[in-house]
């Protein structure tokens, strides 16, 4: 068992999706339960994990490697380490609640659950997979079921949402494609191994290449890889100007998916470009890194505030502030300091928790009154105390307020930024004002003021929902006062990736 | 051998390309599928002069020879097929209303 | 100050609140259901009286110590520990951090006792004490917070709890405004005190000693000498970022706005938060820090004038305002002003002395204002008062003790607390003239609009309608109890600040091992005495401006309010107009952005997307055209085979052959001439 | 090994067999009333012919007949492709409503001849056989389109196929006669010894492939010799549309390979091929290859009608399957080799479903698949969406190996233009791919669009052909190693 | 200049004239018939290059056969009551230019290329050479032609029969 511990991790979920795909279609109850059941274990595996994992240890863990293809020695290698091991643990955590938090879905639940569980497998292999190729195919797997997702179960303008995400990320895997084959074609032996591709960085040229017809190309064959890679990545981010994808896709989604969207799928994007882009393009990263992850996740956060702050759709206004977020982890990742990259980790683990209550918060209302309109609701704090004690407790998290996750992660973000860019941090910085003004704004507007009298009656939040929401909340306080409990995890390697990379700044 | 005489394996050549040309000539501005057809017989011969006049000339022996009378009996097969099919196009005329029937453009 | 003594109590000070806050946070609302607000009341107030305890415990323990001992540390766990940082969460007592939990649990202590009174009639109590607690816990962070981080941590949380209590009655939007206002001001301070933090710390660690522990940095101060960044001096640039917060939290210009507007949340609270403790946090910072601000006299000199501008502004403003609150907001706002005047003449030591005095005379002062409102059963405005010192005596005569204290009035901690300042303000090497002398002006408008405040509530006859008169009530004995509590200390505390004129300085040799040895100004017994008899007359003279005014009405205030055509008086008035400006300047100018930003996304970067998308299509379009009309257009166009049906043409199309041979061909032709070219 | 005419026969028999079978079949089709047998029958014969194939494969290879045709496992790979491509037909035939009407003996006898004719296509060492084979495979495929009775659009196809494909043939046997006078003979071989050993003049060899290439081009369907494509793929019995666009595509690239690879280019031994110097064809098709998949992929995205959509896209693979001639080396071949038996599989199994869907409704629009998945005909519509995102070249489908290796093949040489062209073609190509799946799950049936049966034999086929898509899009070493050994020429 | 020059001039001039007259004339029939004088003449070119028995097939086929069938399917799809049948023709002079740059290069690519020689030219007769040949080494694509000939009558009978099902 635990040395396959992270197969079963991943390949639970399959099994699960086979297992509901043979149920009978209108056993919704029993379909519901089964793919519960089958996200439970990867949880329970999870917190094993949490407690053997060595944290003084930056190298791998937990490592399986058995050769799949050999003549392009193409192999199944997982493995995980402090790049990985948080969002190991997000993902089985968010996928378990989430197929709680889609308990209302009641139209085509079998294909539902099935795709869901395949996307939980989808993205537990990505954060895994230490063979190039295979995180690629995971990378792709979980396009499909998110496609179907959206696009079936979603709201009024779900087609083009479905669609539009679907070019966005195809395109950019596409290129990311084109980079694992160079890579792929200029290691020695060739290879899609992470770890060895990794070892021969130094390989990988930065004199100016001559690609017909560019034949006077200022970048080094490392930056155009790089390059490529890092489309692909920021579409998944978002990073500006490829996030758009993101509002429509979020808007349309049903909760459930919303959350696993912003807890997860954009979180591959700074993964990727931590686990690939950092080790294996050293010099490119030390080249392009205060334009394309400095200033731009700069102009993220300020973009992504004030774009939210424009909302009146509450469901956009939280999508946008995850495109703010982000901003903080490409920031924090670019100031190549111990405090800079281990914050950037912990934001993304921050944001999978903090965005994830944000979109089930609006999901109980939206499941309510059926709109999402910000300024439609008001007063909702006397008719709903419960519910409005926790929605500020995930707000005031996401404004980065001091004793919650947030802030820890955004204050050693800025800090860890501040070495290499003090330009760039001040400006960051003031998108901690923008935060509280459009945050504040919106609790002012929703849940404070004259009680609306179309909703005097809105039910309380249920218990699902609240069980939903109570989990991640106490991770929230959890890690804003004991931060330990994460950055533990992360420190060793994150340190050792970060000296990679210092080693190659010039 | 400069000049255009019998005994000269350019005139020949010459001959083909302008029976190539002519047929290309028609295939490319006839509208008419039996003109079109028309123009394949005078690409096809050009092509057979061409393999007569090279096996006389060049190989010497007869496969080029052979080959002119493979692709006669191949013109006649087409011919055939062809013929078939606009009679199958000319009988269906006679049955159904034309201004119904739709063409193949999308 | 080589080992600090280790203890495990002073968490307490701390966490007994946070305990009370969660309690009635997790817990209140059923307790107050099943059980009663009393049960609410003991649970809010027990852990705020048993801090203070402790916090005398350690007082004494403190007292005990030899002077360069005087430090007791408090270490929890380590908190953040990243590369070259380490912070842990420790809190530390030292004789400022002495005094500064002494007053917070001490006075905050009576206004829970206060408010269990006031608000005992509201449906949310438990909410109240629940927050009530929940900021005493923040605010002791703040104070007893061995690292700028962890400091920052309360210096945010008293904003939230400061937000949530001026929004506490949330029904109207007008409490909820105030209450953001008031949070996004101050996290315009915040921004400038985090940048701060950054600055010091790498500053620090590019000379191997990053950290953020306030011990630390005092000790590897001497490492700022000669640090440049932006072509500034490092120590001048954080430490105006740090004043940047400060401003913010201590309401100084230019971010002084929010706090007249705060005063929509309960009275209780305005006396706790928004003049007894939260606002002085920034004086209190800067004296944390007086070893950093000692070494820009640039920033000492900024801190200094914006102190005295405030100090002066806000009076004027008080001048003008009706509104019992609000009065006492801006001289609240004004006090602060002196507080910063005395911290920019880096007598820090005097700044805490009347923030410590300033505490309970003003406390009082709200407290008292309070008891009236609930007499006149929610009135603020002044003008339908007066009178009523038969009605409530006891507010009436604390009232006038506090108002004595703020004039200056000789013998009251105001008195000595001042003086001491604008003492400083004359002579202390970092001062100007012209500081004292906006001080003075200050101090005479401060005594004018107190007592016109006074005679406006409590003499004259009551201009109150007959109804509210009837209700006219002294308060319960909860309430009037702190007050004279706190009337009495707005007298003494004073006493342990005595100027070194009339002997020795308790206050001043208590802060010493925090400040240093208080540098002896020369000047002589007879200078001493002498300013403090020019204050004293100025003071007098604005309370007799006030006594004709307002008590003998033989001076008519529009005679003064009409002085340059009112403009003046507008400008006053209208707050200078702060508000307007910034409405208009920075919420709209960032509303205007976002609109934009989102108006960007909408149309031009989805534009180009689609518009990508729809070139995709066009050219597949253009290209359906080709296939579809040039080509087999062209043959539609002109006959093909015809044949004989019912005596009409038929026509079959053999499609698009010809057009497209003509490309081929074409093609063909360029490829050959073009091997022709190189071949050759 | 080079043999007479006797001795051949012994290499003979999938040859012999079928037409073996197709003679049988013309002969029971006068005798027997039940027309299902002749169905049964040359499916029969087909089997019996793989296994002789198979039988075959691997053997050292030779000349057979006089050096007319060769034996090597490259032509048995295209045999068995052809032979795959003919069992699948047959069987989606008889679960066809729109073949049931046809005359099924002559159906079958034309559809086994056209195999035959693949067969010599991919193993034709002569210009004579090349040609000869080239006009077996057209002549019956012109028949098959106009099949259908008595119906204008099928007629009109056929006589359009005809007259480009006299025409691509003229062309391409003027070229043939040039070499033929450079050289002094047919034989691939002998043209092989002559130009290297002469100095032929590269303008006059450079026209000759020129003109040859359209008689080729004109089978793979790739720019400009596709016009004829969306008619006739629209216009012909479904199942015979899904024959050309495998069958067919796969012998063109057969032929061409043998011509262009063999006979007039060399291999170094590092599996490089080396051209004529100065005679670059190679180029002309890079260039070709990437117009083709553009110009396919733009014109599919209007498409209405599934059939004609099909077509455009298998003009737009038709340009992948290019590259991997262009980059000249055997992993490109090789590339080539598995995408041809990728892109049967996931082809075939489209036109299954347009089968199916057409025999519910007898319509071929896309707006006929409207919510597919909600009307009863989830298998269908399930394995055309996996079909379609194979297509597309999403792992985990056998279509993303397929295009991983043709890309491999192509950054290997650093063609990196061509790459990039590729790529952003498979991101357009997703657009109409992903459309018909929408249409099949997101759009919801209206109350006219009647329930859709499946045959169970359609059912098991359509599970079959998706398992294998996933299946290779998962474990394809053993694919890899069969492509691998297939690209075996004899030569001497 | 010999009489067999001038005989081939004459040739020559037949064929290409007809092929021309194919190209151009407006009339479906003038075309049909004018193609007539193009075969024959090829045949006549054969003679020249003493490929007896492919001139002869030559006639027997095109003339006797394909001939024959153009013809009828001319008459077939032409109204038979005398209606001018237009035969209009689009782009023309495009077309000729292109075709006229490309027999220009064709013919230049002609001269230049230095085509196998044979030692010396001999005149035979080929026939029995023809005949050996196609049951020796060309017996393979005679059997597959047969093939393709049985699979062609097979075809046409279908195309051509299906309205008599109806």
């Amino acid at each position: 068992m635990t040395d396959h511990v992270l197969t079963y991790m991943t390949f639970f979920p399959l099994a699960g999706m086979i297992v509901v795909l043979l149920l009978p279609r209108d056993r919704h109850e029993l379909i519901r339960w089964t793919s519960a059941i089958f996200t439970v274990p990867p949880l329970l595996l999870a917190v094993w994990l949490y407690h053997n994992f060595d944290i003084t240890n930056p190298g791998l863990q937990f490592r399986e490697q058995i050769p799949w293809i050999p003549a392009y020695n193409i192999q199944y290698f997982i493995g995980v380490d402090g790049i990985s091991i948080s969002m190991v643990l997000l993902t089985a955590l968010l996928s378990f609640l989430c197929i709680f938090a889609s308990w209302g879905i009641d139209k085509g639940v079998k294909g539902y659950f099935a795709l869901f569980l395949l996307l939980d497998t989808g993205m537990m292999g990505v954060f895994v997979a230490l063979d190039f190729f295979l995180f690629y195919i995971f990378w792709e797997v979980m396009l499909l079921p998110m496609y179907f997702l959206i696009g079936i179960w979603g709201g009024p303008r779900r087609e083009y949402a479905a669609i539009k995400f679907f070019l966005y990320t195809l395109f950019g895997s596409v290129l990311m494609l084109l980079a694992i084959l160079a890579l792929y074609f200029s290691s020695e032996p060739q290879t899609f191994d992470m770890t060895q591709l990794i070892a021969q960085s130094n390989k990988y040229g930065t004199t100016p290449l001559a690609i017909w017809p560019f034949d006077h190309l200022r970048w080094g064959f490392q930056h155009v890889v790089w390059m490529a890679l890092f489309v692909g990545f920021a579409i998944k981010i978002p990073a500006f100007p490829f996030h758009t994808w993101l509002p429509d896709a979020h808007v349309e989604a049903p909760t459930a998916i919303s959350v696993i969207l912003a807890g997860i799928l954009l979180k591959m994007g700074t993964y990727g470009i931590l686990r690939i882009n950092f080790p294996m393009l050293p010099d490119a990263t030390a080249d392009l890194a205060y334009v394309l992850l400095g200033a731009l996740g700069t102009w993220n956060i300020i973009y992504g505030a004030l774009c939210a702050m424009a909302q009146k759709d509450f469901k956009k206004l939280v999508a946008y502030s995850s495109v703010s977020h982000m901003g903080y982890v490409m920031l924090g990742m670019a100031g190549f300091t111990s405090q800079g990259i281990n914050g950037a980790v912990l934001q993304m683990f921050n944001h999978g928790t903090i965005t994830g209550m944000l979109f089930l918060m609006v999901g109980v209302i939206y499941d309510r009154a059926h709109h999402r309109d910000v300024e439609g609701f008001g007063g909702l704090a006397s008719v709903m105390p419960v519910y409005t004690a926790i929605s500020a407790l995930a707000i005031f998290a996401s404004m980065g307020l001091p004793g919650l996750s947030g802030f820890i992660s955004e204050v050693l973000v800025l800090l860890g930024s501040w070495q290499k860019y003090p330009i760039l941090t001040v400006f960051a910085a003031t998108g901690v004002i923008l935060t509280a003004g459009y945050l504040l704004w919106t609790i002012q507007r929703v849940y404070l003021g004259p009680i609306n009298e179309k909703y005097k009656a809105m039910p309380e939040i249920n218990a699902r929902e609240l069980f939903t929401m109570v989990p991640l909340g106490i991770i929230v306080i959890i890690v804003g006062v004991y931060p330990s409990v994460v950055l533990d995890l992360l420190r060793a390697s994150l340190d050792q990736l970060n000296q990679t990379v210092v080693a190659h700044l010039g | 051998m400069n000049g255009f005489s019998p005994q000269d394996l350019n005139s020949y050549l010459v001959l083909g390309a302008i029976l190539f040309s002519l047929g290309l000539y028609t295939v490319l501005t006839r509208r008419n599928a039996i003109s079109v057809l028309m123009g394949v017989e005078l690409i096809l011969n050009s092509a057979n002069i061409n393999y007569v006049a090279f096996a006389h000339f060049s190989s010497g022996g007869v496969d080029g020879q052979i080959y002119a009378i493979f692709v006669i009996m191949l013109a006649a097969a087409e011919a055939a097929v062809g013929l078939a099919i606009v009679l199958a196009i000319f009988q269906i005329f006679h049955t159904i209303d034309v201004s119904a029937t739709e063409t193949l453009k999308e | 100050m080589e080992h600090p003594i280790q203890t495990d109590y002073l968490r307490w000070i701390v966490l007994l609140p946070l305990l009370g806050a969660g309690l009635n946070g997790l817990l209140g609302a059923p307790l107050q259901k099943r059980i009663g607000k009393w049960w609410v009341s003991v649970v809010a107030c027990a852990p705020v009286v048993l801090a203070f305890a402790v916090s005398l415990a350690a007082f004494f323990k403190l007292r005990a110590l030899h002077p360069e001992q005087r430090f007791l540390i408090d270490r929890v766990y380590s908190w953040l520990s990243l590369g070259s940082l380490h912070v842990d969460v420790s809190f530390w007592v030292d004789p400022l951090s002495a005094v500064m939990i002494l007053v917070v649990t001490g006075i905050g202590g009576l206004i829970h006792i206060y408010s269990t009174g006031y608000m005992h009639e509201d449906r949310a109590y438990w909410r109240y004490f629940a927050f009530l607690n929940l900021f005493t816990f923040s605010m002791l962070l703040l104070v007893t917070a061995d690292s700028l981080l962890l400091m920052f941590i309360g210096w945010e949380g008293v904003g939230l709890c400061s937000w949530a209590l001026i929004g506490f009655w949330y029904h109207d939007h007008v409490n909820t405004r105030a209450g953001n206002k008031a949070f996004i001001v101050n996290r315009v301070g915040d921004f400038g005190f985090i940048l701060g933090i950054f600055l010091i710390f790498w500053t620090l660690d590019q000379q191997g000693h990053g950290t953020v522990t306030f011990r630390e940095i005092a000790q590897s101060a001497s490492l700022f000498q000669g640090q440049q960044i932006w072509g500034a001096g490092v120590v001048t640039l954080a430490t105006l970022f740090l004043f940047v917060g400060a401003t913010g939290k201590s309401a100084q210009i230019p971010l002084h706005v929010w706090l007249p507007d705060a005063m929509q949340g309960p009275t209780p609270v305005s006396a706790l938060i928004h003049a007894a403790t939260m606002v002085t946090a920034g004086v209190y910072m800067i004296a944390r820090l007086n070893f950093l601000f000692s070494m820009a006299p640039l920033t000492l000199g900024i801190v200094a004038g914006i102190g005295a501008a405030t100090a002066l502004m806000a009076a004027t403003i008080a001048l003008t305002q009706t509104d019992i609150k609000r009065v006492l907001a801006y001289s609240t706002i004004s006090q602060l002003g002196y507080m910063f005047l005395a911290a920019g003449v880096a007598a820090y030591g005097a700044a805490v002395f009347h923030l410590m005095t300033h505490a309970f005379f003003k406390a009082c002062l709200f407290l008292g204002s309070g008891s009236v409102i609930h007499a006149m059963g929610g009135e603020q405005d002044m003008r339908k008062m007066g009178g009523l010192r038969k009605a409530m005596p006891v507010t009436f005569w604390t009232f006038t003790i506090a108002v004595l204290a703020i004039s200056g009035a000789p013998l009251t901690a105001g008195f000595f607390s001042k003086d001491e300042i604008l003492w400083q303000a004359y002579t202390s090497k970092h001062s100007l003239i012209w500081l004292w002398v906006l001080g003075l002006i200050g101090a005479g408008l401060t005594a004018f609009y107190m007592f016109r405040q006074l005679f406006m509530v409590f003499f004259g006859d009551s201009r109150a309608d007959h109804h509210t008169q009837e209700h006219l009530h002294e308060s319960p004995k909860v309430m009037t109890l702190p007050l004279v509590v706190l009337a009495i200390g707005s007298i003494a505390a004073g006493w342990i600040g005595l100027p070194a004129a009339f002997g020795h300085n308790l206050f001043a040799e208590w802060l010493e091992p925090v400040f240093g040895p208080h540098e002896e100004v020369h000047a002589s017994f007879a200078a001493e005495v002498g300013l403090m008899a020019v204050s004293v007359a100025v003071a007098s003279f604005g309370v007799f401006l006030a006594y004709l005014m307002y008590y003998k009405r033989s001076l008519a205030p529009e005679r003064f309010a009409s002085i340059a055509g009112g403009f003046f008086y507008r400008l006053f008035h209208n707050k200078w107009y702060f508000d307007e400006i910034y409405q208009f300047v920075f919420v709209g100018g960032t509303l205007l952005l976002a609109r934009v930003g989102a108006w960007i996304d909408q149309h031009i970067i989805d534009g180009i997307v689609d518009g990508s998308a729809k070139t995709t299509a066009f050219i597949s379009w253009i290209n359906g055209l080709f296939d579809n009309y040039v080509i087999d257009g062209m043959v539609n166009a002109v006959a093909n085979i015809t044949y004989w049906t019912g005596g009409k043409f038929r026509k079959v199309q053999t499609g698009n052959i010809n057009s497209y041979l003509y490309v081929i061909l074409a093609a063909v032709v360029v490829a050959i001439i073009v091997k022709l070219r190189f071949s050759s | 090994m080079d043999l007479g005419n006797l001795g051949s026969l012994d290499f003979f028999y999938p040859e012999s067999i079928l037409t073996g079978t197709i003679l049988l079949v013309i002969a029971l089709d006068l005798v027997l009333k039940n027309k299902r047998v002749v169905g049964i029958l040359s499916l029969l014969g087909c089997f019996l012919a793989l296994g002789a194939t198979l039988q075959l494969y691997g053997s050292s290879g030779g000349w057979l007949f006089q050096r007319m045709i060769v034996l090597d496992n490259f032509s048995l790979f295209f045999k068995l492709v052809a032979l795959a491509a003919a069992i699948l037909v047959l069987l989606m035939s008889l679960s066809s409503r729109e073949v049931e009407t046809l005359h099924q003996g002559e159906y079958c006898a034309i559809l086994l001849s056209s195999t035959l004719g693949m067969f010599f296509m991919a193993s034709s060492t002569n210009l004579l056989m090349a040609y000869l084979s080239l006009e077996l495979v057209s002549i019956t495929s012109y028949i098959l389109t106009g099949f259908l009775p008595h119906n204008r659009r099928s007629s009109e196809a056929a006589l359009k196929y005809l007259i480009y494909g006299g025409v691509a043939s003229g062309t391409m046997i003027y070229g043939m006669s040039w070499i033929f006078g450079m050289t002094g003979t047919l034989d691939y071989a002998g043209i092989h010894q002559a130009l290297f050993s002469g100095a032929p003049n590269r303008v006059a060899l450079f026209t000759a492939f020129v003109f040859i290439l359209a008689g080729f081009g004109y089978k793979i369907v790739f720019v400009p010799f596709h016009m004829w494509s969306p008619d006739v793929y629209q216009g012909a019995p479904t199942p015979v549309t899904a024959f050309l666009s495998v069958g067919s595509n796969a012998a063109g690239v057969a032929i061409l390979v043998r011509f262009f690879f063999p006979a007039v280019s060399q291999v170094a031994p590092d599996g490089s091929w080396r051209f004529l110097s100065g005679v670059e064809w190679p180029q002309f098709l890079l260039m070709v290859s990437m117009v083709t998949m553009t110009l396919g992929n733009l014109s599919a995205l209007g498409q209405q009608n599934v059939k004609r959509l099909l077509a455009y896209s298998g003009i737009a693979h038709a340009g992948y399957i290019l590259m991997g001639l262009v980059v000249l080396n055997n992993e490109g071949l090789q590339a080539m080799l598995f995408y041809i038996v990728v892109y049967l599989i996931m082809n075939v199994g489209a036109f299954l479903v347009v089968v199916v869907v057409a025999n519910a409704t007898g319509k071929e629009e896309i707006q006929d698949y409207r919510g597919l998945a909600w009307r009863g005909a989830v298998v269908p519509a399930v394995s055309m969406a996996i079909f379609l995102f194979s297509l597309t070249g999403l792992p985990p489908f056998a279509g993303f190996v397929g295009k991983f290796f043709l890309f491999a093949a192509v950054i290997k040489q650093e063609f990196y233009l061509l790459a990039v062209v590729a790529v952003i073609n498979s991101v357009i190509s997703l657009y109409y791919y992903a459309y018909i799946v929408k249409v099949m799950f997101l759009d919801f049936p209206e109350p006219s669009d009647g329930q859709i049966q499946t045959s169970p034999g359609a059912g098991i086929l359509l599970g079959l052909l998706s398992c294998m898509t996933l299946v290779i899009g998962i474990y394809w070493g053993p694919l890899v190693a069969f492509t691998n050994q297939s690209l075996k020429f004899f030569s001497k | 200049m010999d009489l067999a020059t001038v005989l081939f001039y004459l040739i020559a001039v037949i064929t290409i004239g007809s092929a021309a007259m194919v190209a151009f004339s407006r009339n479906i029939i003038y075309s049909a018939f004018s193609l007539l004088g193009t075969f024959a003449g090829v045949a006549g070119i054969y003679i020249f290059l003493g490929a007896d028995f492919v001139a002869a097939v030559q006639l027997l086929i095109y003339v006797g056969g394909i001939l024959v069938l153009i013809l009828f399917a001319v008459m077939l799809t032409h109204r038979i009551t005398d209606v001018q049948i237009t035969n209009r023709a689009a782009g023309r002079l495009p077309g000729l230019a292109l075709v006229a740059i490309l027999l220009a290069l064709l013919i230049h690519t002609i001269r230049q290329t230095p085509w196998a020689k044979v030692k010396e030219v001999v005149y035979a007769p080929t026939t029995a050479k023809i005949g050996d040949l196609f049951l020796r080494n060309y017996l393979l694509p005679f059997e597959l032609a047969s093939l393709v000939l049985l699979a062609a009558l097979i075809g046409a009978v279908v195309l051509a029969r299906k309205e008599i099902r109806e």
